[in-house]
């Protein structure tokens, strides 16, 4: 039986070619899977489209291959706090389409779990309605398709060999959703523990939609805004 | 009070938003002045404060010993949470509010109308942040409060007759919070609720016909 | 600011009227609300619509309830191993729906989550199809709307005050999902815990979606098919 | 192996569905002769055993001392389960079957039919047990096998032309075991697979013209 543990990023991200649909979990920097980004950009791959909240932010994360041009195609549902994407953007050399959060985070559920499209209110009656099938329930609706990548890049503080996750904190994020969405979901994880560590009540996200993991190593955690109670 | 300065602080905006809330409620904090609100919440209302990006219990803010990467609000900023909080994804998160489960929301806005319709997410060929929540947020909660100054840096006002930016919601608004005043807006006009001590209607820059007193 | 917490199911149940839909977890007889259903024949309320997996099974849970003539409209996926519920159905005196066991549990999560339709292909070529909308995406598929309730009933094996939850191995089922549908969630514990103690990573369902809880007691927590590894 | 006996038992039908399991795989099992797949199976295989009921990792049965009410499968029966194994609610459940995550999923039968056709939840005025998850568990899953017995009762072949029973999915089946056999549905015939020892052709009871061999 061939196993999910590979060595690091490098193993684990070995048929990753330029052109690939990539989304990576995180919101801003929280959770975001360091190690296989800064492998992205090791092999110098190009022409990538991200789909990710933010695509980085404060000059991190994905933002690191926004600077080396890396990423010609960006789905998220902010830029703000992103100078390299606002930048990329308004010349033109990254293709940006911005989804509401909500949505952006439904459609990507429901790819995961095969719903082949759904209605909800968010976005009705401005911009992002335009071209979309339009619907009136309770309140006017647009038809969402899902969304899905060649591949999900996710971080989680524990997972164990069969793909089984556990995120801390705020780190859940997008992440859970991405893995069961993309064709190969690659994992690292701070910690890789044995199976059943993880109480089967408390498992995140069950190791079924986990096609590799891997030990992460050298985690910056950067946070972004720090703000403190002494501050106040 | 200092009649003098005519217009509420952030603080003073911030409470007259706590003043709308129920105990016990649920609540969304929007990136920017709204987050303000989380730090002047008397404890003993027993809000539940909702971030977005997957935190219900959201208290105030971590001391350097307590500080976590991991644990942030949709600002990016980092939080402390309550005891009785919960984590979850963000489509668990944003079935919260659109589902209706969260009582109020509040967000920031560059520009709101009578129509109660919101614009917060870009100006075209000049600025463009995205929406991140806010298309979702303005959907599902019982009360969606809007937070802003009432003027632009450029002195224009920002309560309008019809939005001219990209809208991020069409008649989602309840209620109007600025420096000079709280609002309802009614599909007509802004209904003054309140204004702020010392100012005057003139002072709202809001064509009279657009403006109703409160009955 | 007015607690969630009730004494019992007495308490808990006040308002549930004669007619009222009610929506009850548990999974054949895994994870029911013991309590809330007793109560609801010791009210001897009438003219219920149940919705849940299978109305009871073996004579017990919600087939309490069946026995007294309690329910004249049940929505759920089985009644195999409810004898109570398909005698009442083939005399016509209770008017079942069925509908497939992951469409059931979608819609019900649609309610809770504001999605205002969805598309899946289960029940597609079948007589499930019949009056529904139909729309052909990678393969056909039916449009499906959202499950509410007036009430749901539901069991957790640890809460708190607020209303988080926690279930134990497979009796969350449609628990969860249940509470997000309701218009009011009312649920029974077998452990009533601290604030707290349940980490927020761990929580199942947040108590948002409860509205009221309650310590329950005497739990008989049947077995319906007891297979052991010995009788292999 | 006994020629006279002329068709395969139960455990023999399970072990040609367990042959066509791959290492490592995810495996639905449905109500009925599926279950008994799941003791069967090798544990060096890996296989990962789902139940709709919300358990991913099932692998066996308890002992009278490790039994929990709890703990059961779609079934009803108690289980017990693996290392590694995982809890979810019902709508993660029918995601990971829809979502096509899980490789397998195997489910009895009343009919089946030439064009993958199968009906397994109703006969019209004599008996309804409801879906259950059947018309979820057929959409999704690389490989549908349907096992049942070859013949009903009452002696009538179950693998048909075109199913008379209502239909549970429509062309959704990819492989069929039955006690004489294992076949696949083409869209106009039963692809023999293979024969149950000392089984013929004339004995499976299906139209010559329904029926062509594997290439």
């Amino acid at each position: 039986m061939t196993s999910k543990v590979f060595k690091d990023a490098k193993a684990a991200l070995f048929d990753m070619k330029d052109g690939a649909s990539v989304m990576s979990g995180g919101f801003g920097l929280c959770g975001i899977p360091e190690n296989s980004i800064l492998e992205i950009r090791r092999l110098g791959l190009k022409n990538l489209h991200a789909i990710s909240n933010n695509i980085g932010n404060s000059g991190r994360g994905l933002a690191w291959l926004l600077k080396e041009k890396q990423i010609s195609q960006a789905t998220c549902s902010y830029v703000g706090g992103n100078p390299d994407l606002e930048e990329q953007m308004l010349a033109n050399e990254v293709e940006v389409t911005l989804v509401p959060q909500g949505t952006f985070s439904e459609r990507i559920r429901a790819a995961g779990m095969g719903i082949r499209g759904f209605y909800t209110p968010a976005g009705s009656g401005t911009e992002v309605a335009e071209g979309k099938e339009s619907r009136t329930f309770d309140m006017p609706c647009l038809l969402e398709l899902p969304l899905t990548a060649d591949f999900a890049i996710i971080k989680a503080q524990k997972g164990d060999a069969y793909g089984n996750l556990w995120f801390q904190e705020t780190a859940r994020n997008f992440s859970p959703l991405m893995a069961m969405a993309a064709k190969v979901t690659i994992v690292e994880v701070e910690e890789l523990v044995e199976l059943g560590e993880i109480l089967p009540e408390n498992v995140h996200l069950p190791g079924v939609f986990v096609q590799r993991i891997y030990q992460g190593a050298d985690y910056e955690n950067t946070i972004e805004i720090p703000v403190f109670e002494d501050q106040n | 009070m200092s009649v003098s300065k005519n217009h509420w602080s952030k603080n003073e905006m911030v409470d007259q938003v706590i003043e709308m809330l129920s105990d016990g409620s649920s609540l969304n904090l929007g990136i920017g002045i709204p987050t303000l609100i989380a730090q002047r919440i008397p404890p003993e209302k027993g809000i539940w404060i909702h971030s977005e990006n997957g935190v219900l219990g959201v208290a105030g803010r971590p001391t350097p010993q307590s500080v976590s990467a991991t644990l942030i609000n949709a600002g990016k900023e980092t939080i402390s949470v309550k005891k009785g909080a919960s984590y979850f994804d963000s489509s668990m998160s944003f079935g919260m509010i659109r589902g209706g489960h969260i009582d109020v929301c509040v967000l920031g806005g560059m520009q709101v109308d009578a129509e109660g319709s919101l614009a917060n997410w870009m100006i075209p060929g000049k600025k463009v942040t995205g929406m991140g929540g806010a298309m979702d947020l303005v959907h599902g909660a019982k009360l969606v409060i809007v937070m802003l100054t009432h003027f632009s840096k450029r002195g224009e006002v920002k309560l309008l007759h019809r939005c001219t930016l990209p809208l991020t919601g069409k008649g989602v608004v309840h209620k109007i919070v600025t420096d000079l005043g709280v609002f309802t807006p009614t599909g007509e006009s802004f209904q003054i609720e309140k204004l702020a001590p010392g100012v005057t209607e003139e002072q709202l820059g809001i064509p009279d016909g657009l403006l109703s007193l409160a009955k």
